[in-house]
């Protein structure tokens, strides 16, 4: 699975996205991932999760194929 | 990006354009909003910002709250752009414009948009001050997501 | 007509002349009310319409609808021009732009101004219909002068 | 002073404008003067009524260099 960073977060990871190579992982569990990757990237913790442009929930499901993204706090407008 | 009425453009905003997007015989007005970017916020003075964006989901999510929008106030039609990269100052961060038979739904509609902008659109502003930088995070202040992720509300389509 | 921020014009009205005119380095929101020459109304066909209006009184009473709003929301710019003669579909009868540090007041004046506009200022609008023709009157069913004058609210400056 | 008309009542009236020689009168007394000189101009009697372009009420003086204006019920917008 792709997993993507923006703003603030992307500066904390110093990149733009990573890959997991996984079957299968719940929302929690990719963000738990990212946190043992780059511990100091606290930003993910308060980060809303989206799979494939979508927002999820905690508990979903992401497949090997998905893209996961972690969306600071939006600021548009 | 002729004819598309909800896109991210790294491209000044053209407001007329998005204005004749939604006009149409049946509309008897169209309320047109500007975000602009201001130079002097709480004091501080902003040199310039920069928009970033998930383009593709953003690009869905505007559609969606143009969805909502007609769904919520009959007969009206929706357009919405957003800009990214360095804007500087009163330059156009986001127009929206919506037509509708009478004016009470477009303005209604046009204010709804820009709440929801900023609450479900993925996209994020970096201030330029003259002694820094920062990303500016949620401005709304009412849309927290203690568990990571949006309410039940917010997954709608 | 550069840079006259009220006016009344029988040529074709350019919405970001006006939003032009209210942009400043302070504003972060710009919103620009147009009401459009919709084609139906109760089922009913309108083929054009002409506006006539009392130019003199009409400019000065959209430049106190101005100074209303300045005095009502704060650090907002605004100007108004409302078009006079033959208009057919679709085209702008009045064009509403304000400015404001934030998007609220530009939202809230912009709506405040419509209303005004159609409490006081000098302007008429005859439907051209298929089977017959009519000068409307006040739209608003709120306001009647039975005495012939306005109440003294009206009057104040 | 200088009486004007416009939209459904000028149709009525016929006319544009209308002089009357006279050094003073009411708003009052200038609608009835009207209605006088065009008995079937029934749109001046809820008309508002302007002077030197600004609302004025029944009681007040017009002076003879004044402009007084009948408005009928506004439809801009």
């Amino acid at each position: 699975m792709k997993i993507l960073f923006f703003a603030g977060l992307k500066d904390q990871t110093g990149t733009e996205e990573v890959v997991w190579e996984k079957d299968e992982a719940t929302v929690g569990e990719v963000r738990e991932y990212v946190l043992s990757l780059f511990p100091h990237a606290y930003t993910v913790k308060q980060a809303m999760a989206a799979v494939n442009e979508e927002f999820v929930q905690e508990t979903d499901t992401v497949h090997a194929d998905d893209t996961v993204a972690f969306l600071p706090p939006v600021s548009g407008g | 990006m002729e004819n598309k009425r909800y896109y991210i453009t790294d491209s000044p905003l053209n407001p007329l354009e998005l204005q004749q997007l939604v006009t149409k015989p049946e509309a008897g007005a169209v309320n047109c909003f500007i975000g602009t970017v201001r130079e002097f916020t709480k004091g501080r003075r902003t040199l310039y910002l920069t928009y970033e964006a998930y383009e593709k989901m953003a690009e869905k999510k505007l559609a969606q709250i143009g969805s909502e929008i007609q769904e919520k106030w009959e007969e009206t039609e929706c357009a919405i752009a957003h800009r990214t990269g360095r804007l500087d100052i009163s330059e156009a961060a986001v127009v929206i414009a919506v037509s509708s038979p009478h004016r009470q739904a477009a303005m209604e509609a046009s204010s709804y948009a820009i709440e929801r902008i900023k609450e479900i659109v993925p996209i994020w502003k970096k201030e330029q001050w003259e002694d820094g930088t920062a990303w500016i995070g949620d401005q709304l202040e009412k849309n927290r997501y203690p568990r990571g992720g949006p309410g039940k509300e917010e997954l709608e389509e």
